[in-house]
């Protein structure tokens, strides 16, 4: 069992606890950065949306996992990101001012409809943003200027300071464009959970009625979490666009804002980590299956192409196990390995049984 | 002058009259207990005072200012801070982030400035920390510092509690039956902490509770409701002697 | 066989990868199916005869669902890790669309994609894009054309969902009012996926007494829409339904609530070949493989499929990309089976000519007319 | 005559939603889970009465197979709670959601593979059948419709407000805790309530099949619109089930005869934000401020 | 005499943290028994594993000579057992009738139910007044009535009370140990009473047992355990205040 002995206030401010944590973070960045010299630039591809849904998922885990507000239709801001940030750069704005002009739009959009979505709460912010979502879809068609209808928009190449950059044409350098992108996002959020803002959105998502008692403007607060959520969200909302080179409305329909909950709560609903776990499920998982099922398909006698959608049924029932074993995400299944880690010799059988939980009415607030 | 003036405040739900035409006004620095027979509306008072209820009538006066149409969050911020009888923590986090969140009125720091953690937030969070760990010390609270609520039992919950209204720094303290649920040794302790936040820290106490020998030791004065209407009003031996008071509230022979 | 010098993507002495993007599991999963299964039946008897040239077809489908986010990665899939030769019988326009920068990019022709939009043709580099024939615009356009003088129709109007599809269904109908003074665009509805009441739309267009209503929508919601007009006592309305609603199902709808709507196609319907052996032989075939009737998507997949066997075989051992365009360009047959007449050139790469005019005539669909280009 | 013409239709409309948002509030009432899967239940029961009515399936009379595809739905329902659903019982809600949106892919794959991906309608014996009172038109399969929805969501209604079973499963779904201390068997009441959901979606289901095709992916976005129509009820209100579901379903044909063409299918979206926006526990609402 | 209720070495877990150490207590027939203990000892636990809402990790429960370690609370109450929990736990949006109907629910005979239901109507009169108010809205003290008052309702052969005197008045705590010792001598129902008010628990039941952190630290009848020491200094608080001069030091205990 590993004890860190804190000397100062600070150790609990800082963003790493201790030295070592440090390090395992800078191992982790450094294996991001080798990694696509290694592996072919399809996996390059594949990497570079782990990192963007990750992205997304980060804007998702802060209203939904340390909020409490969950949203089914965070794809529609991904769509306001994608959307903003291309047209502003047909209109000749530089990538970088486009992408954060594009977060800044999704931001104020999130904000405005804060308001009157704020008031509701669980499943009912979840349906009324769901419709949310399914209005900006056909907002997406009519406001044909902005988003090319229905056709919708093709990206152009990024023109970083002199240097192309294409999702296809230089998959490593669109890589790490996303991965500085989703790196700053981070550091961005943790220094949020660790100061006032970020308390008050923890303090809302368990017990409005006190948060209020010890001064939290809950509606001002909620907006806040809104708009940065809905920032995150737009930011790799914009990323996607280059990532899939052609975006129109159907690229964020609802099942997009479905699965990114999924991600999220796949991940680990209020954690940082969650988002991140998440991403590499959803993003991952499929691809896998298909490889695997191709393996199948071209190694051995019979055929499982008999079975169409067989491919999507197979990631529904891995992830129905996957909550069935651990209801708190693979970040549950994360802490329980490392307590087993930390305790090793100690660990006693039975020790991770679950308790019996029993749930309580959520209609009172 | 006068810390708390309520005057004449009043509330009914559908048919019950909660609080039906009551005043009192709390000195400074005094302990000032409510008692009374159950639903006499005590609680409510309190979710009046912090604005979580909009009183029918009346009005209520802190340190010179109305604050009858105040919104509930900005109560805390002029110094009252208050519990809650059937304890409201934040249960998926620890101790610690349960008084700092008890800081948030005295907050230095906006979202932006959080974001990109200036030097002024750690600062800022240097300072909350030093505050909530006083607090800590003071209600000997060390042991769970780092403990998920939703892992702790009654009694200590209680505690942890008052101590998130603590870390607030009020000048006005509304507890709710801060003993209820406290064995009679923590139930003494309560009583010098009660005793410590008036004493030390100076805070003015308005307490409700239950416990006799909790109320008449720490109470300055005490005011006993029935069915929303005020019933005797004066020192703790005066009230608990008078007749109304022991036929409605607290039977005939004295509960040790 | 012989072996080829510097590598081809996809292309070994033995085997020839091909890919499929498809809706496996989404609102068109009527058409992939089917057309999956008998493109694969028809790989199957091939590399059961040792393939063509000694190479055997090993066609890799992928499942977007009618979602253009998965069908990207799918794509990227495809072309960046299966290194697949061509893309076949793909489904979807706007996921096609999505796909092809990917695809130019590696040299990765599109053949017969499940998605007869113009654009198929029209977008990006047309040396390596084939296609069944008539696109949605040109079919509806002619379909309309036809009915408009045999029952001197004066008020046109169009139910469409915003995609490619529709919209280029929905530009046919403007064009032909267009070209035709005494023809009106009397309304236009667009639909959403997910719609499942088309009352409201119906009487609309009622009000404004449409003639003839051109039906840019999924399967399931033309037949919804037949019905609902039924229900609504409004028979003496014509609909006119694309290649993607000229689909088995749709004359089978129960209680013959789909008879008279029309299609304009670029092939005839299946069944009425029934008599013709071959077509008999192939549809026992897939019904014994299968247990279901080779419907509408069947016919493209085996079509699709048959050319692209056929291509392979015309670009002869030595397979490279510009060996099999050539051999794509130069083909020229009839398919007994479907019926089609295949006839590709250097700068014709739509495979059929001649668009098929059918109705629903008691549960079936009949070829009323058949027109040259 | 119009206006009552798509009135009707709009009612007849509205109450599938009403019978399918029945079935999300059941389960919302008895264990406050939301069922993410009941439209792909709604698929399954159309689909099963397609397999006992048809000619070329089992051929059985109509009210014969509608009651067939009720037990077997029925039964699904009670299995699916005990076999998967219980391995979560007492975790947050959204594991619940998460859950049950898997499980409604499973169910599409399902049915796809035996009943295939074309879409099928239902041979009803109501099929082009209609009742006219004077000049006004009501296809039979519409009066049906509007008779069982109005049936069951009384007869549903009274369940819950007066039986000791309705109440002990509102108890279990307001503190399980407390619930199991009474001696309500919590888990067998959730079973129960899945089983009588897959029963209700079976009769939503065989209505919606002799109203139109179905095919494995039609109860997805179907679902989506008829939980909508919960929510806007207030989740937890039987009437407002009915309620919300008859507003999105009149709403509809309105909204396509008279807005302009490209938003009326939005409108019911519109209509549901601003409902929830005015009320946010819906019109019915089922929620409280805590007494603190 | 035969015990209806015998626990023997209970182990209960929650996750990691081992909240039951091994506890062994016996609750003889028509006896009320009860558990004494700081907070954090494991009361609310113990009753718990009883009930069957934890599982114990070891040990064994024999109720009414039949296992029932690891059931479910559902089972147990239809035997016979009835948990008055910590902290109400009353059906927020159910009426407080429809409450007091739940906790019959294991009873077909309705006239008994009825007539249990005026019994519990004229212990709390307030409650029949309020017959009809969701029992989310009621006062903290009147949920506490609602909550025995349902417990009543399952006609238990073994009843857990935790904490019933919690938010009482005193008026009403004397009433509710006024009605424990009835049911205990009119019914010969079996009482097992964790209780903070440590004087009138002790003066009510036959027998005691102290809990500290998980474990069993003393058990004796109560007369006994009225005049042990440690009890009287640590329990009743007896005279503290005094012999520690108001100061903050506290005698260990001797048993730790
Ligand atoms: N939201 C509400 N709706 C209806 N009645 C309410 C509501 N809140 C309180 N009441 C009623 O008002 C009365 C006063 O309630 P309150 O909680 O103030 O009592 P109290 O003095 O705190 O009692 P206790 O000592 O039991 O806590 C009670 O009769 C209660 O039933
Ligand atoms: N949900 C939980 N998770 C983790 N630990 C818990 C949990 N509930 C209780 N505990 C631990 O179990 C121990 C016993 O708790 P319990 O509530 O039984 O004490 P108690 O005697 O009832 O206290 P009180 O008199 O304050 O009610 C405590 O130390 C507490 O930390
Ligand atoms: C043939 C159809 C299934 C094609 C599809 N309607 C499209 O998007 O073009
Ligand atoms: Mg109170
Ligand atoms: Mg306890």
């Amino acid at each position: 069992m590993r004890v860190i002995f804190k000397s100062s206030y600070d150790d609990d401010i800082n963003l790493f606890e201790d030295r070592r944590h440090l390090i395992k973070y800078a191992i982790l960045l450094v294996i991001a950065l080798v990694i696509p010299w290694i592996v072919n630039s399809y996996y390059v591809g594949e990497l570079t949306s782990v990192v963007i849904w990750a992205l997304a998922g980060l804007g998702l885990m802060l209203i939904a996992g340390h909020t409490g507000q969950v949203s089914l239709g965070h794809a529609a801001f991904m769509a306001i990101g994608a959307f903003s940030h291309l047209a502003l750069m047909m209109r000749g704005w530089h990538f970088v001012p486009a992408l954060i002009a594009s977060g800044l739009l999704t931001g104020l959009a999130g904000a405005l409809i804060a308001r009157p979505l704020g008031r509701m709460s669980g499943i009912y912010l979840a349906i009324a943003t769901l419709a949310l979502s399914i209005i900006i879809e056909d907002i997406a068609i009519v406001a044909e200027p902005i988003t090319g209808g229905v056709a919708g928009l093709f990206a152009p190449a990024i023109d970083f300071f002199g240097y192309q950059i294409d999702r296809y044409g230089t998959p490593v350098a669109f890589y790490y464009l996303c991965l500085s992108v989703l790196v700053l996002v981070t550091l961005a959020y943790a220094n949020l959970l660790r100061s006032a803002t970020g308390r008050s959105f923890l303090a809302i998502r368990d017990s409005e009625v006190s948060a209020r008692a010890l001064g939290v403007n809950v509606a001002r607060a909620k907006t806040i979490a809104f708009a940065l959520s809905c920032a995150i969200t737009g930011l790799a909302g914009a990323l996607y666009a280059h990532l899939a080179q052609a975006v129109n409305y159907e690229s964020f329909l609802v099942l997009i804002s479905i699965t990114l909950l999924l991600q999220v709560v796949i991940g680990g609903l209020g954690s940082v980590h969650g988002a991140f776990f998440g991403a590499f499920v959803v993003v991952l998982l499929p691809q896998t299956i298909s490889i695997t099922r191709e393996f199948i398909n071209s190694s051995t006698p019979f055929s499982l192409a008999a079975y169409p959608g067989m491919d999507t049924a197979l990631f529904a029932l891995i992830i129905l196990l996957m909550i069935i074993y651990e209801p708190r995400g693979l970040y549950g299944l994360w802490i329980r390995l490392r307590t087993w880690l930390e305790l090793f010799p100690l660990y006693r059988k039975g020790m991770f049984r679950r308790t019996r939980t029993y749930l309580k009415t959520e209609r009172m607030r | 002058m006068s810390l708390l003036q309520v005057e004449s405040l009043s509330i009914a739900f559908g048919g019950v009259k909660a609080v039906d035409n009551i005043s009192f006004t709390v000195e400074p620095g005094e302990v000032f207990t409510i008692v009374g027979p159950n639903g006499a509306g005590k609680s409510t008072i309190f979710n009046l005072i912090s604005r979580l209820y909009e009183p029918s009538g009346g009005r209520i006066v802190f340190d010179g200012r109305d604050i009858t149409r105040l919104p509930a969050h900005d109560i805390a911020g002029l110094g009252i801070a208050r519990t809650f009888q059937n304890i409201e923590l934040f249960d998926h986090s620890s101790v610690l982030q349960n008084l700092l969140i008890g800081r948030h009125a005295r907050r230095t720091t906006s979202w932006h400035e959080d974001l990109l953690f200036l030097p002024k937030v750690r600062r800022a969070e240097r300072e909350h920390r030093r505050i909530v760990e006083e607090v800590i010390d003071f209600l000997e609270l060390a042991a769970y510092r780092d403990k998920l609520i939703a892992g702790l039992p009654y009694g200590v919950r209680k505690l942890v509690e008052i101590a998130r209204a603590l870390s607030s720094e009020p000048r006005l303290i509304l507890l709710d039956e801060p003993a209820s649920g406290l064995s009679v040794e923590e139930t003494q302790d309560m009583a010098w902490w009660i005793e410590d936040m008036q004493k030390d820290l100076g805070l003015t106490v308005l307490m409700v509770e239950h416990d006799m020998s909790l109320v008449s030791r720490v109470s300055d004065r005490v005011l006993a409701v029935a069915e929303g209407r005020p019933l005797a009003l004066g020192r703790p031996d005066e009230v608990q002697a008078d007749p109304k008071v022991i036929e409605a509230y607290l039977g005939q022979q004295e509960a040790p | 066989g012989g072996s080829t010098e510097q590598s081809v993507r996809g292309v070994t002495d033995t085997e020839v990868v091909v890919g499929g993007n498809h809706d496996m599991s989404g609102p068109f999963a009527t058409f992939s199916v089917p057309a999956v299964r008998a493109a694969q039946q028809l790989f199957n008897e091939v590399n059961a005869n040792g393939g063509i040239h000694g190479r055997t077809i090993r066609y890799i489908v992928e499942d977007h669902a009618y979602q253009v986010p998965r069908a990207v990665q799918n794509n990227n899939k495809l072309v960046q890790n299966d290194n697949v030769f061509a893309m076949l019988l793909s489904l979807g326009t706007p996921h096609n669309l999505a796909s092809f920068p990917l695809m130019d990019r590696n040299n990765v022709p599109s053949i017969m994609p499940l998605a007869l939009s113009g654009q198929m043709l029209t977008e990006g580099d047309f040396s390596r894009r084939f296609a069944f024939g008539a696109d949605y615009y040109q079919a509806v356009s002619a379909g309309i054309d036809y009915l408009v003088d045999e029952h001197n129709i004066q008020n046109l109007c169009v139910m469409y969902i915003p995609s490619d599809f529709g919209e280029e269904v929905n530009r046919a109908a403007q064009d032909a009012v267009a070209d035709n003074p005494d023809l009106t665009l009397a309304a236009s509805t667009s639909h959403r996926q997910d719609e499942s009441d088309f009352s409201g739309a119906l009487s609309r267009l009622r009000a404004a007494n449409c003639e003839l209503v051109a039906l840019a929508v999924a399967v399931r919601p033309i037949m919804t829409i037949a019905s609902t007009a039924r229900d609504m006592g409004w028979d003496d309305v014509r609909f006119i339904v694309s290649q993607a609603g000229f689909h088995t199902v749709i004359a089978q709808a129960p209680g013959g609530v789909t008879d008279g709507i029309y299609a304009a196609s670029a092939w005839p319907d299946i069944e009425e070949r029934r008599d013709n052996p071959e077509t008999m032989a192939w549809i026992n075939a897939y019904q014994s493989a299968h247990n279901e009737f080779p419907s509408t998507g069947a016919v493209l997949g085996r079509i699709g499929a048959e050319a692209f066997v056929r291509g392979l075989e015309a670009a002869g051992p030595d397979l490279t990309l510009e060996s099999f365009l050539a051999g794509m360009e130069s083909l020229d047959y009839h398919d007994p089976v479907t019926g089609v007449d295949v006839l590709m050139s250097a700068d014709k790469h739509a495979a059929t000519s001649g668009i098929v005019i059918s109705q629903i005539r008691n549960g079936g669909w009949q070829t009323i007319e058949v027109m040259e280009q | 005559m119009d206006l009552l013409q798509l009135l009707i239709s709009g009612i007849a409309n509205g109450c599938i939603y009403g019978l399918l948002a029945l079935g999300f509030v059941l389960i919302y009432k008895a264990s406050e889970a939301v069922n993410f899967a009941q439209g792909d239940m709604l698929m399954l029961g159309a689909f099963l009465g397609i397999t006992f009515i048809n000619t070329d399936y089992m051929d059985l009379p109509f009210l014969l197979g509608l009651t067939g595809a009720a037990i077997v739905l029925g039964i699904f329902g009670y299995l699916l709670d005990r076999l998967v659903l219980r391995g979560i019982f007492g975790q947050p809600q959204f594991a619940m959601v998460i859950l049950t949106i898997a499980l409604g892919f499973l169910m599409r794959f399902v049915a796809g593979v035996i009943w295939g991906h074309d879409p099928v309608s239902l041979q009803s014996p109501f099929a082009g059948r209609t009742l006219s009172f004077g000049g006004l038109v009501i296809s039979m399969i519409d009066a049906v419709i509007i008779f069982a929805t109005v049936l069951l969501t009384t007869a549903l209604y009274f369940f819950f407000a007066r039986t000791r079973l309705g109440v002990a499963m509102q108890a279990s779904s307001q503190n399980q805790m407390a619930a199991y201390y009474m001696g309500i068997p919590v888990k067998r009441i959730n079973a129960i309530v899945w089983g009588l959901s897959g029963v209700v979606a079976a009769i939503a289901g065989v209505l919606f099949a002799a109203k139109g095709a179905v095919e494995p992916s039609a109860g997805l976005i179907f679902g989506i619109k008829a939980f909508a129509a919960a929510v806007i009820g207030g989740l937890g209100s039987l009437p407002g089930a009915l309620a919300g579901g008859l507003l999105v379903g009149i709403v509809e044909p309105f909204a396509g005869r008279y807005l302009p063409s490209g938003l009326g299918p939005v409108a019911p979206y519109v209509l549901m934000l601003l409902v929830l926006i005015m009320r946010p526990g819906g019109l019915f609402a089922q929620i409280s401020q805590k007494k603190v | 005499m035969s015990n209806i209720l015998d626990v023997r070495n209970l182990e209960t877990f929650y996750g990691p943290v081992m909240a039951l150490r091994g506890v062994s207590i016996e609750v003889p027939e028509g006896q009320i028994v009860t558990i004494l203990g700081a907070n954090g000892a494991g009361k609310t636990t113990l009753m718990k594993t009883v009930s069957g809402a934890l599982a114990p990790q070891k040990g064994v429960i024999y109720f009414q000579g039949e296992r029932i370690d690891g059931h479910e609370p559902d089972s147990l109450v239809t035997r016979g057992l009835a948990h008055v929990p910590e902290g109400r736990e009353v059906f927020p949006f159910l009426s407080v009738a429809e409450n007091l109907a739940m906790g019959a629910f294991t009873r077909r005979d309705k006239a008994e139910v009825a007539r249990d239901t005026e019994m519990v109507y004229d212990y709390f009169p307030v409650l029949k007044e309020r017959r009809d108010q969701t029992a989310g809205t009621l006062s903290g003290g009147q949920q506490q009535m609602l909550s025995i008052g349902r417990g009543l309702m399952s006609r238990p052969s073994l009843m857990l009370l935790d904490e019933p005197s919690l938010g009482l008045s005193p008026l009403l705590v004397q009433e509710i140990f006024a009605i424990i010792r009835r049911l205990n001598k009119e019914q010969g129902v079996t009482i097992l009473l964790v209780e903070q008010n440590a004087q009138v628990a002790l003066q009510c039941a036959d027998y005691g047992y102290v809990l500290e952190i998980g474990r069993i630290m003393m058990a004796g009848p109560t007369d006994k355990l009225l005049d042990s020491d440690d009890i009287r200094e640590f329990y009743l608080g007896h005279g503290s205040a005094a012999d520690r001069g108001g100061k903050r030091w506290k005698r260990k205990k001797t048993w730790r």
